[in-house]
């Protein structure tokens, strides 16, 4: 796991954007494997996962059709039933049905990390500020799934104000100054 | 010798200034031997008078109209394919020189067409062309000045003038075949009056006179923009700090 | 085959937004009516010369309405960050901005093609005039489409707005507009319009060919 | 020498509007693009250096 930190403008997000693949370095390159990833980006998209602070969830759609249409445009096509699976695990259960619009800041934050929990097969996950608009038990709760997810042989790369609240053995901080 | 060496802004300001210098004055030479070839030299037309004076900057005006949006195209092409931030400068410092000679053309063919089909304005294929030129020239401009990120807004306008400059040729060869259709005023300027050789060495002398001060303004213009550019790293990182 | 899946939930997601905003689909749909109806009103309605401007304002018309739509083509899916996650699909960009390009025109450019003959009725047209309209726009909208998703892409994350669209797009509109109405003209004038279905057809190819990529790229410039 | 006089030379043939129309937009055109360029770049330059 890689801890990101550092003041507003540092760079966080960008450095996010080039390890993801969106941006482009203007001088080095990130390497997957050993090959660079802007040589075969399409391998590269289908191992990682990258949600950044902006929601990407459509207004129009009820909760259950966001989740779903989320994961299917990244390569994942899973059963109804598995999605409904991890709306309950991020507490979300009853909203299913609701339009995304009605859903509360952090409801609508939950609902990125429901698309994790069936993500979890991907190796690389790149979250931008993820706990930001999350209340102490949404916390909690990410936590643990980033833990496990690492304890199951995972990366996580992520930005954060917060301290980081991992085993100390797989956690790396990296702080970013101008 | 390493020409990559002036691929970089910092390195390329000094050069533009030297450039800049040694443009301005032949830019007024031939300017002045143009403008002499223009009035005394050339002769009267037969058929149109000396109204026909008017295609001493006309003519030459039009042609850097569109050998400027090529060029822009060009470096454009060249900045996309060599990652170069000079070339998308180099484009943006053409840009306003060239709408000014659009400009030009189309005023200047206006005035020319008055007193010649009796019409300030026919919808024949290169004034029309022209036209279009202008309204592609404006698009670019209000495109790169719509970003706050000067980078970016060169390089989104990179991509439109690259997909433009197609655009001028199909739009002159369909105002032909419009024109033909119609079977209406068939004035053109293609049917140039005999051209005695003097007329085409005054253009040509014009052309040079446009050429230099284009170099040269460009020059000057792209100074500033590796100015600007500078501040707005400078700022940016000012603003990161606080 | 993946790919493919992709493609489809993309397809879907794009309709279901569509048909979810409805008032989008309207908007173009009576906008292009109402511009049309509206050109009578500047000149003169006379049975003479309403058959011979028909066919330039009915385009005309088009030409607006396809600005008008493309303008907030892509700025929605930008602003909440959608446009992102779908470009980072694991497929080819290129593909992503057909299915998004064919939705596109499939919303706003084909209904013009349902209600373009009976707005040539107002305007007199002959019965072979309006099948070499309907033609020249089946071969035409899908370049307005096209050509006007690439304003859209290039405006994102600017201050443009739907003004700057607008100057960026009618003017590379202007051979599709000659070519589409002087298909009709060179019909009543006794001349086969072959010769522009042709050209519109080979300016079609070319766009489908080269454009993505131009859209492509301006979307990943404004992502950055 | 084919104007006999100064008039004759400023009347063009009858063109005289059209043609100093045409050439004096063009070179005050001109001339404003550059003084412009020109007073930027050396405000620039100016505010720069101190």
């Amino acid at each position: 796991m890689l801890y990101v930190q550092g003041a507003n403008g540092a760079g966080k997000t960008t450095l996010l954007k080039i390890i993801s693949g969106v941006l482009r370095a203007d001088s080095g390159e990130v390497l997957w494997n050993g090959l660079n990833i802007h040589e075969s980006l399409e391998d590269y998209r289908s191992i990682m996962a990258y949600i950044n602070h902006q929601q990407a969830q459509k207004d129009e759609l009820s909760v259950l059709e966001n989740l779903e249409i989320t994961l299917s445009i990244s390569g994942i096509f899973e059963q109804k039933a598995l999605l409904q699976d991890a709306l309950n695990l991020v507490g979300l259960s009853q909203y299913h049905l609701r339009p995304f619009r009605t859903l509360s800041q952090g409801q609508k934050r939950r609902l990125s990390m429901a698309r994790l929990v069936v993500d979890k097969t991907r190796p690389l996950w790149i979250l931008d500020e993820p706990f930001n608009a999350l209340d102490k038990a949404g916390i909690h709760l990410l936590e643990g799934f980033m833990q496990s997810h690492i304890d199951a042989g995972g990366m996580v790369v992520l930005t954060s104000h917060l301290e980081p609240n991992f085993s100390q053995k797989s956690l790396k901080v990296l702080r970013l100054n101008q | 010798m390493n020409l990559y060496k002036f691929s970089s802004p910092k390195v390329f300001y000094p050069l533009a200034g030297s450039i800049f210098k040694y443009t301005l004055l032949p830019s007024i030479f031939f300017l002045v031997v143009g403008l002499y070839i223009s009035f005394f030299l050339a002769p009267t037309d037969f058929q149109q008078g000396e109204a026909y004076r008017i295609i001493f900057i006309h003519v030459p005006a039009a042609w850097m109209s569109m050998i400027i949006y090529m060029a822009m195209a060009f470096w454009n092409i060249v900045g996309f394919s060599l990652k170069s931030k000079l070339s998308f400068m180099m484009s943006r410092a053409l840009a306003p020189t060239g709408a000014i000679f659009t400009f030009i053309a189309l005023i200047t063919g206006a005035f020319w067409g008055r007193p010649m089909w009796g019409a300030w304005w026919v919808w024949d294929a290169r004034l029309t062309s022209e036209l279009i030129l202008l309204f592609l020239y404006i698009g670019y401009i209000a495109l790169v000045m719509s970003f706050d990120d000067s980078k970016r807004g060169e390089r989104v306008g990179a991509i439109y003038s690259i997909v433009s400059v197609i655009n001028v040729p199909i739009i002159y060869f369909s105002v032909i075949w419009w024109n033909t259709l119609h079977q209406g005023a068939s004035v053109s300027f293609n049917k140039a009056p005999s051209m005695a050789a003097m007329i085409v060495e005054g253009m040509l002398v014009m052309m040079l006179a446009f050429w230099t001060y284009s170099i040269a303004v460009v020059m000057l213009r792209i100074r500033r923009i590796i100015v600007e550019y500078q501040e707005e790293m400078l700022l940016m990182n000012h603003t990161t700090e606080g | 085959m993946k790919t493919l899946k992709i493609l489809k939930a993309l397809f879907g997601r794009e309709l279901k937004l569509i048909f979810r905003n409805q008032s989008d689909l309207f908007t173009t749909f009576f906008f292009f009516i109402i511009v049309c109806s509206l050109f009578p009103f500047g000149v003169k309605p006379s049975s003479e010369l309403l058959p011979q401007i028909g066919p330039g304002m009915i385009w005309i018309s088009a030409l607006l309405a396809s600005t008008v739509s493309n303008a907030r083509f892509l700025l929605s899916d930008f602003n909440d960050g959608s446009l992102e996650q779908i470009f980072l699909a694991p497929i080819p960009s290129t593909l992503i901005i057909y299915v998004k390009v064919f939705v596109q025109w499939l919303t706003t450019g084909f209904p013009l093609l349902i209600v373009a003959p009976i707005l040539s009725l107002q305007f007199g047209l002959k019965y072979q005039e309006i099948m070499v309209l309907m033609i020249s726009l089946v071969i035409g909208t899908p370049l307005l489409t096209l050509i006007g998703a690439l304003g859209s892409a290039l405006t994102l994350g600017g201050r443009g707005g739907g003004g700057l669209v607008a100057i960026l797009v009618l003017p590379l509109y202007i051979p599709v507009l000659i070519f589409g109405v002087g298909s009709v003209l060179s019909y009543s004038s006794g001349i086969s319009p072959e010769t522009s279905f042709l050209v519109l057809s080979a300016i079609l190819v070319f766009a489908l060919v080269f454009l993505p990529y131009a859209i492509a790229l301006s979307i990943k410039l404004a992502l950055e | 020498m084919h104007w006999t006089s100064l008039n004759s030379f400023l009347s063009m043939g009858g063109y005289g509007f059209y043609v100093w129309a045409s050439f004096g937009i063009t070179f005050l055109s001109l001339a404003i693009e550059f003084l412009l360029v020109f007073n930027s770049v050396r405000n620039k330059e100016i505010t720069h250096e101190s």
